[in-house]
C-alpha cells in the first residue's frame, strides 16, 4: 500500500511571518483590499510505501524531527491511500 | 502517458513538423539533399534543428562575429572555446564569458536569472578554472509598474540565490531601466575565473575506446525548446499538464563544480575532455567534443540518467536540464573517475564512447536511432549573410542639438539622481553576498569590483558596461562608447584592461534594419578594443528580443576584466577626506 | 591550538575560515568531513558559514543530522570551544547546542553589508579581546538571521550575560537586537556576523581578529593553570 | 463575512524539484526508507473580507496573478468561512 502524506508547516501565532506580510503588502497594491492578512509556509507530499508500522505516526516524527521546527513552526498532516 | 507515436520522416516532411522547431524549408532541404542523401527521421531532424539554431550554430551572426577584435599577445584562447582565455603572468590565467538568459526570465523570472548564472558558472570551470567572481547586467522596462517592480525583486533574487549558495560572490554589473525593454527584460550575467595555464581544459572527445561519462543531474523535459510536448500545450500555460520551466539546484552545482575541478587537478592522465551541458544540452556537448577532435562517438540513451519515464531520444538530447556535464575519459579510467564523484554524492555514468570515422550514432532501447556525420551537426550549419539598411530613424534624424532648459540647477541635479537608472542600485546588490571567498577588494558601488589573487601581490578589476540609448542613436559609435565606459571603469579602478566579453541583445537579425544595428554595433565595439587593447575572447548573441514588432533597444553588453599588478595601485571612486583636490580630466 | 572546520555539503566559507586561520593567525586548522565521528585531538570546532544541503528546506535543518554533528555535541560537552558562524549558528540552534532559531529576514530579503556591533559580554572565552560595551564593525551576508526565541528565553540569556552581540541598527530584525549568543556554559558561541572576512586590511576591516586572538589566549591561559 | 482561503502551490510535473530531492535523500539518511519521494512546494493562508464578489474566483486571480507562475507551478485553494 502507498500513502500520500500532505503536510503544511506554518509559523506558530507568536512569530513574525516576514514573507507573509511582504505578500500581503503586494496584494494590497494589486488592489485586493479585502486581504486582511496572508501567512506563508510550507507545504510537502511524500509518498509513502506502508510498512506495517502506523504511516500517521512515522510522518509525525519526520515532520518533528526534519520538516518544521516545532520552536517556531506547527504542522498538520493529512494521509490519504494512493495506488503505487 | 503523455508521449505518442513519432511522426514518420515521411510525415515529417510532408507535414513541416521541422518547421515549429526552427528549421527553415532550406535547412531541411540541405539535410536531405546534402547532409544525409535521404530522409532525416524525428530524432535526426530534432538534433540538427537544435544543433543548427542561432543559439549552438550562430548562423546568422558569424559574419558579425568575424568582425570583432581577438588578437593581442595576453590571449591564450580566443572565440570558440567554452570561454576565453588571457594570460596575467606567473603561469596564471583569468577565463571570462558572458551569457543571457533573456527569455527565460521573462517567463519565470527567478529561475530564469538563476539558471543564466549556473549556466555562466559551468562555463568557467568546465575550461578547469576556480570560479572567483560574478556580474549580472540587467535591463527593465520602467520602474513604475507593479509587474515590473516584481520582475525586478525576482530577477535579483534568482541572482543572488544561485550565486549565494554556491559561494561565488558577484561584485559588480550594471542596471538600468526604459520602457524599450518593458516586456523583453535583459539578464545577462558574467562569470570570471582563474586557473593555472597548465590546468587549462579543452571540451574535445579523442582517442578510439575512451568513454563518455554524464555527470550531475538527471535528464527531464525541461528547456526542450519548441519541443513535440511543449509547442503543443504551451499556448495555455495554465491549464497545461507539464512546464519545461527549468528550475536551479545550486547545492548539485557546488557539488558538480567542487568534483570537476578536483578531477581536473588530480586525475589529469585521465581526463580527455569536459564540457558542459548547455543549449541543446546533450547533442550539442557531446557532438561539439566529438567534431572538435575529428572523432566519431557512440552513445547509449538508454543509460542516460533519468528524472522520468518514457523519455524519446529527441527529449533526452534536447533536454536542458541544469548542473550537468559531460566528460571524456581514457578508457580504463572510469572507476577512478567514478570514485571522486561519489566522493560528493554525484552518480557518474558512462554513456558512450569515441569510435573510428566520424559518425555520430545514438542507440535507444536496442535501436539505432540517429545516424549522422557529426561535422554537419557541429560545425556545419549553413551561415546567413542577412540583409541590412539604415533604419528609417537614422536616415531622418536632425543635426539639430538638443538643448536642455534649465531653471533651478539643484531641482534639476535632484531630478536626474532620481532616476532610477541613475539612483544608487545599492537596494539590489546589497543582496549579494560579494565577499564570500573572501578575496573581494572592492566591492559593488565604486566603478568596477576588484577581487585580489591569493599568494600574489596581483588584482583583478572587472565590470560590465552599455548605454543602449547611445546605440539606437548611433550603432557604431554606441558601440565604441560601451567599450570606453568598460575600459574607463577598469582604469579608474587601478587596473589595465586585458580584453573583453559580450552579450550582444539585438532584435529580429531576419529585419534589414536591426540587423544593421547588430553590424554597426560590432565595428564600433571592433575598432574601440583594437584602440583599447582589449581584444574580445569569448561572448555570447540573444537576438530576436522584441516584443509587438517593437524591438529592445540595441544592447550589447561589454564585460571586461583588468589586471591590477600591485595591489597598493587599487583605487575607488569616493571622495577620501575634506580639502582634497577635485579635477576634470578631459580633451 | 589546533582547529577542526567541519565541512557540509554546500558549505562555502570553509576555505574563509580554514584560511584566515593559517595564513593570517597562523594556527593549524583542518577541514573535517561531515561524515567524520570524533574529532580528538582538536581545541576548538568552528562550523563554518555558508550553505549546507543548500539548505532548501530550513537553514541548518538537514546539517545537524551529519555525524560530525554528534562529535561536535559530544565535543562541546567536554566545555571546549564551538563557535558557530553564519550557518554554523543555524546548524547550532537547529541542532539544540544553542537555544532560539534564525528566521528569514524582516525585509524577507538577503543582506550582505557591513553591520555596527555592540560587545555585550566581553569576557567570554571568544571576547577577552575586546572591550566591554564598545563598538565593532563586522560583516554580515545572510538571508536567514532574524533571531527569535520565546520570552522566556530571552530573559534567561540576558539574566546568564549570554547575550554577546548586539546590532546598532538591526538589519534582520532580531529580537532584542541580537547578533550572537552563547549557551549557558559560555564555550558555544553562535553569531550571524563574519569575523573571518575581517582579518585583513586589504579586505577592509581586522575587526573581526579579536574573536580567534580571545580563543587563542583562553587556551594559552588554559594550558597555564 | 470573513474567509480563510488555505491555498497550495507545487511545480507542474516535469519540473525539476532540488528541494523535494534534498529532503527525499536527508529522510533516507535518517533512516526512513519507505519515503519513496518528496515534493516541496508552498503554502499560503489568506484572510479575506467577503466583499460581495465570489470569493474563490477572486483567490484564484490573486493565485494567478501574484502567488503561482502559472508557467510552471499549480494551485489548489480551499475556502473555509470564519469568525471574524
Ligand atoms: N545588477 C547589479 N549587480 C551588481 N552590481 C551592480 C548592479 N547594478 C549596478 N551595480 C553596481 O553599482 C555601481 C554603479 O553601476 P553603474 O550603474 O554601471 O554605474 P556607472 O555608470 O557609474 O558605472 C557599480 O559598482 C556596479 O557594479
Amino acid at each position: 500500500m502507498t500513502y500520500l502524506a500532505k503536510v503544511t508547516v506554518t509559523y506558530k501565532e507568536s512569530i513574525l511571518d516576514p514573507k507573509g506580510e511582504a505578500i500581503n503588502d503586494a496584494l494590497h497594491r494589486l488592489g485586493y483590499s479585502n486581504v486582511q492578512s496572508v501567512e506563508m509556509g510550507k507545504y510537502f507530499e511524500l509518498k509513502v510505501t506502508g510498512n506495517g508500522q502506523p504511516i500517521e505516526e512515522q510522518v509525525d516524527e519526520m515532520c518533528d524531527r526534519l520538516l518544521a521546527n516545532v520552536n517556531m513552526e506547527t504542522y498538520q498532516i493529512k494521509i490519504v491511500e494512493v495506488e503505487d | 502517458m503523455l508521449k505518442n507515436i513519432e511522426p514518420t520522416p515521411e510525415t515529417l516532411r510532408d507535414d513541416h513538423i521541422y518547421r515549429e522547431w526552427g528549421l527553415s524549408d532550406a535547412e531541411y532541404e540541405l539535410i536531405v539533399k546534402k547532409v544525409l542523401g535521404r530522409l532525416p527521421n524525428y530524432t535526426e531532424a530534432g538534433l540538427f534543428s537544435g544543433m543548427w539554431s542561432e543559439h549552438c550554430s550562430y548562423k546568422n551572426s558569424k559574419p558579425v562575429l568575424k568582425k570583432f577584435w581577438t588578437q593581442g599577445d595576453q590571449v591564450v584562447a580566443g572565440p570558440g572555446e567554452g570561454a576565453g582565455i588571457i594570460d596575467i603572468g606567473d603561469g596564471q590565467a583569468v577565463v571570462f564569458k558572458a551569457e543571457s538568459h533573456n527569455h527565460p526570465s521573462a517567463i519565470e523570472p527567478y529561475e530564469g536569472a538563476a539558471t543564466g548564472v549556473g549556466g555562466i558558472i559551468r562555463d568557467i570551470f568546465s575550461m578547469g578554472a576556480k570560479p572567483i567572481a560574478l556580474l549580472d547586467s540587467l535591463r527593465f522596462g520602467e520602474l513604475t509598474d507593479e509587474a515590473t517592480k516584481y520582475l525586478v525583486s525576482q530577477v535579483v533574487a534568482g541572482i543572488g540565490g544561485y550565486g549565494n549558495c554556491i559561494g561565488i560572490p558577484t561584485i559588480g554589473g550594471d542596471t538600468a531601466f526604459d520602457a524599450s525593454y518593458q516586456k523583453n527584460p535583459l539578464v545577462n550575467a558574467m562569470c570570471v575565473g582563474i586557473l593555472n595555464q597548465s590546468d587549462i581544459q579543452k571540451g574535445q572527445a579523442t582517442g578510439v575506446g575512451n568513454s563518455v561519462i554524464y555527470v550531475g543531474a538527471k535528464t527531464g523535459r525541461d528547456g526542450i525548446s519548441g519541443a513535440s510536448f511543449a509547442s503543443a500545450e504551451f499556448n495555455d500555460a495554465k491549464t497545461a499538464q507539464r512546464s519545461a520551466v527549468q528550475v536551479g539546484d545550486p547545492f548539485m552545482e557546488k557539488l558538480l563544480m567542487d568534483a570537476c575541478l578536483e578531477v581536473i587537478h588530480d586525475h589529469r592522465e585521465s581526463l580527455v575532455g569536459i564540457q558542459d551541458m548547455g543549449a541543446a544540452g546533450l547533442v550539442s556537448s557531446s557532438a561539439e567534443m566529438a567534431s572538435k577532435a575529428g572523432s566519431g562517438l557512440e552513445l547509449n540513451l538508454d543509460l542516460v540518467p533519468q528524472r522520468e519515464s518514457g523519455m524519446t531520444p529527441f527529449e533526452l538530447m534536447l533536454s536542458e536540464s541544469q548542473e550537468r556535464m559531460l566528460l571524456c575519459v581514457q578508457a580504463g579510467a572510469e572507476k577512478e573517475i567514478n570514485a571522486v564523484f561519489e566522493k560528493y554524492g554525484l552518480d557518474a555514468v558512462t554513456i558512450g564512447h569515441v569510435t573510428t570515422g566520424h559518425q555520430y550514432r545514438l542507440w535507444h532501447q536496442g535501436k539505432l536511432v540517429a545516424d549522422v556525420p557529426v561535422d554537419a551537426l557541429a560545425s556545419d550549419a549553413p551561415v546567413y549573410q542577412r540583409e541590412q539598411r539604415v533604419p528609417v530613424r537614422l536616415a531622418q534624424q536632425s543635426n539639430v542639438q538638443f538643448s536642455p532648459v534649465v531653471t533651478d540647477v539643484t531641482t534639476t541635479l535632484k531630478q536626474i539622481l532620481q532616476q532610477p537608472t541613475v539612483a544608487s542600485k545599492r537596494a539590489l546588490y546589497r543582496t549579494y553576498d560579494s565577499q564570500v571567498q573572501t578575496n573581494t577588494v572592492v566591492q559593488p558601488g565604486s566603478d568596477a569590483g576588484v577581487v585580489r589573487i591569493r599568494q600574489t601581490d596581483k588584482a583583478l578589476a572587472m565590470t560590465t558596461d552599455v548605454n543602449g540609448r547611445y546605440l539606437f542613436l548611433n550603432p557604431r559609435v554606441g558601440g565604441e562608447m560601451a567599450v570606453a565606459e568598460a575600459a574607463r571603469n577598469i582604469v579608474a579602478s587601478g587596473g589595465v584592461p586585458l580584453g573583453i566579453t559580450d552579450c550582444l541583445n539585438f532584435g529580429n537579425p531576419e529585419n534589414p534594419e536591426q540587423f544593421y544595428e547588430l553590424d554597426e554595433s560590432a565595428q564600433g565595439i571592433s575598432r574601440a578594443c583594437q584602440l583599447f587593447n582589449t581584444p574580445v575572447i569569448s561572448g555570447n548573441v540573444s537576438l530576436n528580443n522584441e516584443s509587438n514588432g517593437q524591438p529592445i533597444y540595441p544592447t550589447p553588453m561589454i564585460g571586461m576584466v583588468g589586471l591590477i599588478k600591485h595591489q597598493r595601485d587599487i583605487t575607488t571612486q569616493d571622495f577620501k577626506q575634506p580639502g582634497d583636490a577635485v579635477y576634470v580630466l578631459c580633451d | 591550538m589546533k582547529f577542526a572546520v567541519p565541512v557540509f555539503p554546500g558549505s562555502n566559507c570553509d576555505y574563509d575560515m580554514v584560511n584566515a586561520l593559517r595564513d593570517i593567525l597562523n594556527v593549524p586548522a583542518d577541514l573535517v568531513s561531515a561524515q567524520a565521528t570524533n574529532l580528538e585531538g582538536y581545541d576548538a570546532v568552528v562550523l563554518p558559514g555558508g550553505f549546507s544541503y543548500g539548505d532548501y528546506l530550513r537553514s541548518g535543518a538537514i546539517a545537524r543530522f551529519s555525524p560530525v554533528m554528534a562529535a561536535v555535541k559530544d565535543f562541546a560537552a567536554t566545555g571546549k570551544p564551538v563557535l558557530g558562524i553564519c550557518n554554523g549558528f543555524q546548524i547550532l540552534t537547529e541542532a539544540g547546542l544553542l537555544p532560539g532559531t534564525l528566521q528569514a529576514n524582516r525585509s524577507a530579503q538577503f543582506i550582505c553589508q557591513a553591520s555596527e556591533l555592540i560587545i555585550r559580554n566581553s569576557r567570554t572565552m571568544f571576547t577577552t579581546a575586546y572591550e566591554n560595551q564598545t563598538q565593532i564593525s563586522l560583516p554580515i551576508a545572510h538571508g536567514e538571521g532574524n533571531y527569535y526565541c520565546d520570552a522566556q528565553t530571552l530573559a534567561e540569556l540576558r539574566a546568564n550575560h549570554q547575550i554577546v552581540f548586539e546590532y546598532v541598527d538591526n538589519p534582520n530584525g532580531s529580537i532584542a537586537n541580537i547578533a550572537g549568543i552563547t549557551n549557558r556554559q559560555g564555550n558555544v558561541l553562535g553569531m550571524m556576523p563574519h569575523p573571518e572576512r575581517a582579518v585583513e586590511t586589504i579586505l577592509g576591516s581586522t575587526a573581526g581578529l579579536g574573536i580567534f586572538q580571545s580563543l587563542l589566549s583562553h587556551q594559552r591561559e588554559g594550558a597555564h593553570a
